[in-house]
């Protein structure tokens, strides 16, 4: 593996990323299932970085999961993406920050789409108005969240507490980067590194003291599909796509896999899980299973915060091999804690802990 | 085991080092003509079998070089060897032979392993 | 009583292959199955005795089929056997006539001369004396020829010899040097005693000039009963097994009993009886077409004999039955490589020297396979009800050409027919069978006897020599079963097809399974004389050539049944005709794609010639609408 | 005669024209911006479809250009033409002019940068090279793993840059096929033991005796033809290449592990030629190259009268096909000067 020829091959995938001033879209499934998520990118944006970031109260789902699953038709949606863009316009913000991958997608096809066939731009104009009475601008700048975290990943890794470093061999922590289908896999060019090769989440981990794990199945989906996945019979389909990952992984022996896509993050999360209880198999070391981590995570992990107030308590496999081989400090008792002392119920079959 | 109300899927791709293909070089061995096949079909057009059943020797013959062999073990038993395949090969191959070759040889392979 | 040691090899050889051969018959006779052992006690006892002992007489010593092949290489058999015969014979009669007394043992007429070394000086001795040097000078005389042919074997009129095993090679160098040292051994003595006649008198007198004769001749009186002994020993372990082999052989045939489709003991009597004299390998046009040296009836046999796998040896033969005809011996070489199909991949057998002279029956691997069906996917067979069937088969199918014409014949005639498989049908059967897959080959076989069966018709008539030697032979069908050619020659006979004359000079081609396979010569010729003019190839009938496109073969390569094709569409054409005809598609295909003369079917010949009726309002009618016959 | 003739690139087209002129009585100055003439054919071993050795065509065209008539500039790169009282002057990267009666274009292809078609990794896993990375190997007589290892798996992709709208290029380069098919025999020739696999779209073996190597390839040397475009290659653990490919004659998706990946890279506009066009405006045509005035009876010609096009800078070429298009330029060119310039 030659590093060179990768970065050449970031060098014709630069991707202009706003500085600062953001409009802020959550993704339905992060709120829902990983809130610490964008709680602590918030958290990173506004306290630790300084920077402005706006989120309205009165935005919605993209309809993503409908659209994909044909049951929003692409008109309606260009109409909910627009009504976004008018929210934005009427907050005087020009750059759009996307926590989901799937938004994101939404998002780029739909300016693309526009691009190509302004027609479908003018009737959209039409019927936000019909409906809702507004205007919308076109962002100056799209940017997925995962994109704004790898432009200040130096600044991150310059205010690290712990680095992606064993404590006790010394050696570089070996991580799996997971790209969403839809970051870069439709037009490589709004993607940092481009779809073969992104650099997104690669940049963050080496930045921050990791290796990265290239295996044969790097580019495979996660097997999230919403098709697949929204019907149970088809459920089989996604879970032996996720196997195929895995399966693929491990003997490299990644200590984490780092995911920049909420869907991905639930899947490569709880069918670990399925897989475990439906054979027993599990993909890490001494008969652990793989921690699934999103990029604030993994920040807010680097940067030394207590891992229970970055929600990583919320996922199906535990992070604890991750802590103990970083270093982390974590009291155990406060997992299921609220902020206010009161111990929650505790869950259980959860992995690894 | 927990019910899901589904499960892990075998993966429907060739695993080209993992599968066995030594009935494919047997027939190789024996009837060099084989190799030279480049899968146009003519054979499966004209097939007296295949005006029955799905039968086509073109795929069987990919099969096998690939070692997917649970699919070719009993169809090829059902070719009449009437011999318009090999009248009609543009290249030549022995293509009655293959089938009686692949025929023997799994065959044997079923023998030995009785 | 006259006695020496040097005899005693000689006697333990002759005693040894007397028994052996005792013996070796009772083991066959006992393996022949019940009909045949009746057939062959009735044949002992019966008239076919004449027969048998009379074909004795003309193929296993005469050799009267080789002498008609070649001369060179007849008169190289017969001088060997015959004169062998009547060294004995004579041997005999002279160690009763001039001998100390009657009856004696083989070794006292053998070696006469040692125990009589005065003998020949006058009169009816002399006389006699003269005719036995006759008769060795003979039997030399071959022997020489046999040693070149050894040498090169063109000079006697061969292409290919067969080659040898390391025992054979003993076996032969014994079986040459019995008669030299008889020479020698004569010679000498007749030397010393001045006797001997033409031959051994004047050699001996001449050696006995320069050597002591006397002292001389008894070495070579050991030499002529050791290698007389040591061939003996090792004749059931050669391919001179075939001397006794073949008397049994003949008694077997004139009885009745005949190849069939199993092995069995006749089968390994056939095998035991080749002398693998060769000419099949000559006859074989894999030889002298495409270059393929090792697979002849010949080594088959031999594989037989020796039970080595003959797989490939089997499987790479065009089946056209060319050898069948030159065999000396009568052999029914296709037929056992058929059996051989069938039987499938030999158990090695036991080594050990008993094993090798009692080898035993061979023994194949069972198929272990299910006897699942391989063809349940084929439909209900149906067919209408008629009085005539046509089925085209396979190859018709791939050669339009023919089957619009039989169609176009079939209407003209009038008669009720139906055309079983016009789009498309099940294979006759033959094919498998060809391949040695029995069993596959009767599940078509029962399908399409189902389907005959149904329609209740009287006659089949096909267009494929191929379908139609398994109609005939493998098929239980109640029902006249005819070749095309057969029938458009009924058809012609009876008035029910008119033909106009095509001033065409044409050539014949018999195809294999029609022709040595089937018996049917004169049918097609007799058509084609009705709508052509026919000229004489260099083969015909029984001496056909094959196209080259035979199912039998399951080797060879496209490139060497082209080789075949072209040849024989070249030895064909050698007059130029205007059309080659055959009467098989596939033949038609083989050929047409090797030569630039136009190839036709006969029923394309005579769908051209066929003049039809002028009754109004035809035109409108099914045979106005038929296509000419497209040609390939 | 006083006219002179301008070539520009000492390929074996540019070569062949020059020598043609050169005897029939013109001044030719023939231009070449590496330091040595042969273009491509230098980087070439043996040539199909006879598998002769590059250095004898290349000996053939240094003896074309051997004549007094010839003023030979390597190391010389001109960047455009302009037409000047009826005849041409060309400048050159460092700013020279060349005077000239008729300009013949045989500035040739550049082969695709195997790298840009990124899901194949070239650059980046050690051991995929390119067709033209493995004549190098077979030059040195010596085919070895990036680790040092004989590989005994080989694979060649056909078509990487060709028929690929991904990368835009839709038309066929015509000679990657037969290339992979001698390439994978020679393959075979040097190591004994190995498999060869070639993953195609289509085998096309247009030429004369192609057709004859791909079957003396399956039949003698055994090479494994896989229809399918390969999708994607990793690398597992071991360092091994994992290719994805659709096995499309047996419907099913292939995968499989191989020591060694060659990509049969295409041919495209040359860099140098691609500026010419835009600095003369010489039309193109969609596969970029230069868009002969016919197809049929006017491949020789541009739309600048007095320009013409030699070899490959007009569409994918054999060297055979290059030299016969360089003698018709050839006689194209006489043509139109002793015409009057018509």
């Amino acid at each position: 593996m030659k590093a060179e020829g990768k970065k050449r091959v970031w060098a014709d995938y630069q991707k202009d990323i706003a500085d600062d001033h953001f409009f802020y879209v959550r993704s339905c499934i992060r709120q829902t299932f990983f809130p610490g998520s964008e709680q602590f990118f918030l958290h990173l944006m506004r306290k630790v970085l300084g920077k402005d970031v706006l989120e309205n109260p009165s935005h919605t789902s993209c309809t993503g999961i409908g659209y994909h699953s044909d049951i929003v038709p692409l008109r309606t949606i260009m109409a909910v993406v627009a009504r976004h863009f008018a929210l934005m316009k009427e907050s005087g913000y020009k750059n759009i920050a996307i926590s989901c991958v799937t938004s994101f997608g939404i998002y780029t096809e739909i300016l693309e789409t526009w691009k190509h066939f302004p027609r479908e731009l003018e009737q959209t104009r039409e019927d936000l108005f019909k409906a809702t009475g507004r205007e919308f601008d076109i962002p100056e700048n799209v940017a997925h969240t995962s994109d704004i975290i790898f432009k200040f990943r130096d600044e991150i890794a310059q205010k690290a507490k712990y680095r992606l470093v064993n404590r006790d061999t010394g050696k570089p922590l070996r991580g799996v980067e997971h790209i969403g289908c839809h970051y870069a896999k439709m037009f490589p060019k709004h993607g940092v590194g481009g779809a073969e090769f992104p650099r997104v989440l690669s940049g963050m981990i080496e930045s921050w003291g990791g290796e990265i794990v290239d295996y044969p199945e790097r580019r495979h989906c996660c097997g999230f599909g919403f098709r697949q996945y929204l019907v149970q019979a088809n459920r089989g389909y996604s879970l032996s796509n996720t196997a195929k990952k895995f399966e693929s992984m491990k003997p490299f022996r990644p200590d984490f896999v780092l995911t920049n896509c909420p869907g991905c993050n639930m899947f490569m999360d709880k069918w670990q899980y399925t897989i475990k209880e439906m054979d027993g198999t599990v993909y890490g070391e001494k008969g652990e299973s793989i921690p699934i981590l999103t990029y604030e995570e993994l920040a807010g992990l680097v940067m030394g915060y207590n891992p229970w107030d970055l929600g990583l308590q919320l996922h199906m496999v535990q992070s604890e091999p991750l802590f103990r081989k970083m270093g982390i400090e974590f009291n155990p008792d406060d997992k299921y804690k609220t902020k206010d002392g009161r111990q929650m119920p505790v869950p259980q079959n959860l992995i690894n802990s | 085991m927990e019910k899901f109300g589904f499960t892990l899927l075998k993966a429907r791709f060739i695993d080209y080092d993992a599968n066995d293909r030594s009935i494919a070089e047997f027939i190789y061995s024996k009837e060099p003509s084989f190799r030279v096949c480049i899968e146009c079909g003519c054979c499966a057009a004209t097939c007296t079998t295949g005006k029955y059943t799905r039968f086509s020797l073109r795929e069987l013959n990919i099969l096998m070089k690939r070692g997917e062999n649970s699919l070719v073990r009993n169809k090829i038993r059902e070719c009449m060897l009437c011999g318009k395949c090999t009248l009609v090969c543009p290249r030549g191959v022995n293509t009655r032979n293959v089938i009686a070759l692949a025929r023997e040889a799994y065959r044997k392979e079923q023998d030995n392993a009785v | 009583m006259q006695f020496d040691p040097f005899i005693i090899p000689f006697n333990i050889g002759l005693y040894f292959i007397v028994i052996y051969a005792v013996v070796r018959s009772v083991m066959w006779f006992r393996d022949l199955s019940r009909q045949d052992k009746l057939r062959l006690q009735r044949g002992f006892f019966g008239r076919s005795f004449g027969r048998s002992i009379r074909e004795i007489f003309m193929e296993s010593l005469i050799h009267r089929k080789i002498l008609k092949a070649d001369l060179r290489l007849g008169y190289m058999h017969m001088s060997l056997a015959f004169g062998w015969f009547l060294l004995i014979l004579f041997g005999t009669l002279e160690a009763d006539i001039f001998g100390s007394s009657h009856l004696n043992p083989p070794y006292k007429s053998i070696f006469f001369k040692f125990f009589n070394p005065d003998h020949g000086r006058t009169g009816l001795e002399a006389a006699w004396s003269f005719w036995m040097d006759l008769i060795l000078a003979f039997i030399l005389s071959g022997l020489i020829l046999a040693v070149i042919k050894r040498l090169t074997p063109k000079v006697v009129g061969m292409k290919k010899t067969t080659k040898l095993r390391p025992l054979d090679r003993v076996a032969l160098t014994s079986l040459w040097l019995i008669f030299p040292s008889r020479l020698l051994a004569e010679s000498f003595t007749s030397g010393a005693y001045g006797t001997g006649s033409f031959l051994t008198g004047s050699l001996g007198s001449w050696l006995a000039s320069f050597l002591p004769a006397n002292e001389m001749a008894y070495p070579f009186w050991w030499l002529y009963s050791l290698s007389l002994g040591t061939f003996f020993v090792l004749l059931p372990l050669t391919r001179y097994m075939h001397i006794p082999t073949e008397l049994f052989l003949i008694f077997a045939r004139n009885s009745g009993i005949r190849t069939g489709d199993k092995a069995g003991a006749f089968t390994e009597m056939q095998a035991y009886s080749c002398s693998s004299c060769g000419l099949c390998i000559d006859a074989c046009q894999l030889n002298f077409s495409a270059g393929i040296t090792n697979i002849q009836s010949a080594y088959l046999m031999k594989g037989i004999r020796n039970r080595e796998s003959v797989t490939d040896i089997t499987f790479n033969c065009l089946m056209c039955g060319r050898c069948d005809q030159k065999c000396p011996v009568g052999i029914e070489l296709t037929p056992v490589r058929m059996i051989q199909r069938r039987s499938g991949e030999p158990v090695p057998p036991e080594k050990g020297i008993i094993r090798k002279y009692f080898p035993g029956k061979p023994e194949y691997r069972t198929d272990t396979t299910t006897a699942r069906p391989s063809y349940n996917f084929l439909p209900s067979p149906a067919a209408g009800q008629a009085e005539v069937l046509y089925f085209a088969g396979c190859m018709t199918h791939l050669a339009p050409s023919i089957r619009n014409s039989m169609v176009k014949i079939l209407d003209a005639s009038g008669v009720r027919y139906k055309f079983i498989d016009e789009d498309g049908g099940v294979c006759c059967g033959r094919p498998l069978m060809l391949a040695g897959q029995d069993k596959e080959a009767r599940e078509l076989i029962n399908y399409n006897s189902q389907l005959i069966r149904r329609s209740g018709a009287k006659k089949l008539v096909t267009s494929c020599p191929i379908c139609y030697k398994i109609f005939r032979e493998s098929y239980y069908l109640d029902i006249e079963v005819v070749h095309h050619s057969q029938y458009i020659k009924y058809l012609i006979e009876e008035g029910l097809i008119r033909l106009s004359f095509l001033r065409k000079r044409v050539v014949y081609h018999t195809p294999c399974d029609l022709g040595r396979g089937s018996g049917v010569y004169e049918e097609p010729k007799k058509v084609l004389k009705h709508v052509a003019q026919l000229l004489k190839t260099e083969f015909e009938d029984e001496n056909s050539l094959c196209c080259g496109g035979s199912l039998g073969n399951m080797k060879i390569s496209q490139r060497q049944k082209q080789s075949i094709a072209s040849d024989a569409a070249a030895a064909l054409t050698k007059d130029d005709p205007d059309i080659l005809a055959t009467s098989c598609p596939l033949c038609k295909k083989t050929l047409a794609a090797a030569t630039t003369t136009k190839v036709s079917d006969i029923a394309e010949l005579v769908a051209e010639a066929i003049v039809l009726p002028g009754i109004p309002g035809i035109k409108s009618g099914r045979l106005a609408q038929k296509k000419e016959p497209v040609s390939l | 005669m006083e006219d002179r003739v301008l070539v520009v690139g000492g390929g074996a087209a540019g070569m062949e024209v020059a020598g043609r002129l050169a005897r029939s009585g013109y001044k030719v100055t023939l231009t070449e911006k590496e330091s040595l003439t042969g273009g491509h054919i230098r980087n070439w071993f043996h040539l199909f479809p006879d598998r002769r050795d590059s250095l004898e065509v290349l000996s053939y065209l240094e003896n074309q250009v051997d004549h007094g008539n010839i003023t030979l500039l390597t190391s010389t790169d001109v960047e455009g033409i302009e037409t000047r009282h009826g005849s041409f002057l060309a400048r050159t990267a460092d700013d020279r002019e060349i005077e000239a009666d008729a300009v013949v274009l045989a500035t040739g292809f550049d082969l695709f940068r195997s790298e840009r078609k990124e899901e194949y990794g070239y650059g980046i896993y050690d051991n995929v090279i390119s067709s033209a990375d493995l004549e190098i190997m077979f030059r040195k007589g010596e085919i070895r793993r990036h680790d040092g290892e004989i590989p005994q798996k080989i694979g060649f992709v056909h078509c990487v840059g060709s028929r690929d709208e991904k990368v835009g290029n839709v038309y066929c380069s015509k000679l990657c096929c037969v290339a992979a098919v001698k390439q994978a025999m020679e393959v075979r020739e040097y190591l004994k033991d190995a498999k060869v696999f070639c993953f195609y779209m289509d085998i096309r073996m247009g030429g004369a005796l192609y057709e004859e190597l791909y079957r003396e390839s399956q039949e003698k040397y055994g090479v494994n033809y896989i229809r399918g475009k390969v999708s994607e290659i990793a690398e597992n653990i071991n360092g091994r290449l994992i290719v994805k490919v659709e096995d499309t004659l047996a419907g099913r998706p292939l995968k499989m592990e191989l020591d060694m990946l060659v990509l049969m890279a295409g041919m495209e506009m040359s860099e140098g030629g691609r500026k010419i066009a835009e600095y003369a405006g010489l039309k193109t045509g969609e596969n970029r190259f230069f868009a002969p005035a016919d197809h049929h009876f006017g491949s020789n010609r541009g739309n600048l009268r007095g320009v013409f096009y030699a070899g490959t800078c007009t569409a994918p070429m054999n060297i055979t096909e290059s030299i016969s298009h360089a003698r018709a330029a050839a006689a194209d060119v006489i043509e139109y000067l002793s015409n009057g310039r018509r």
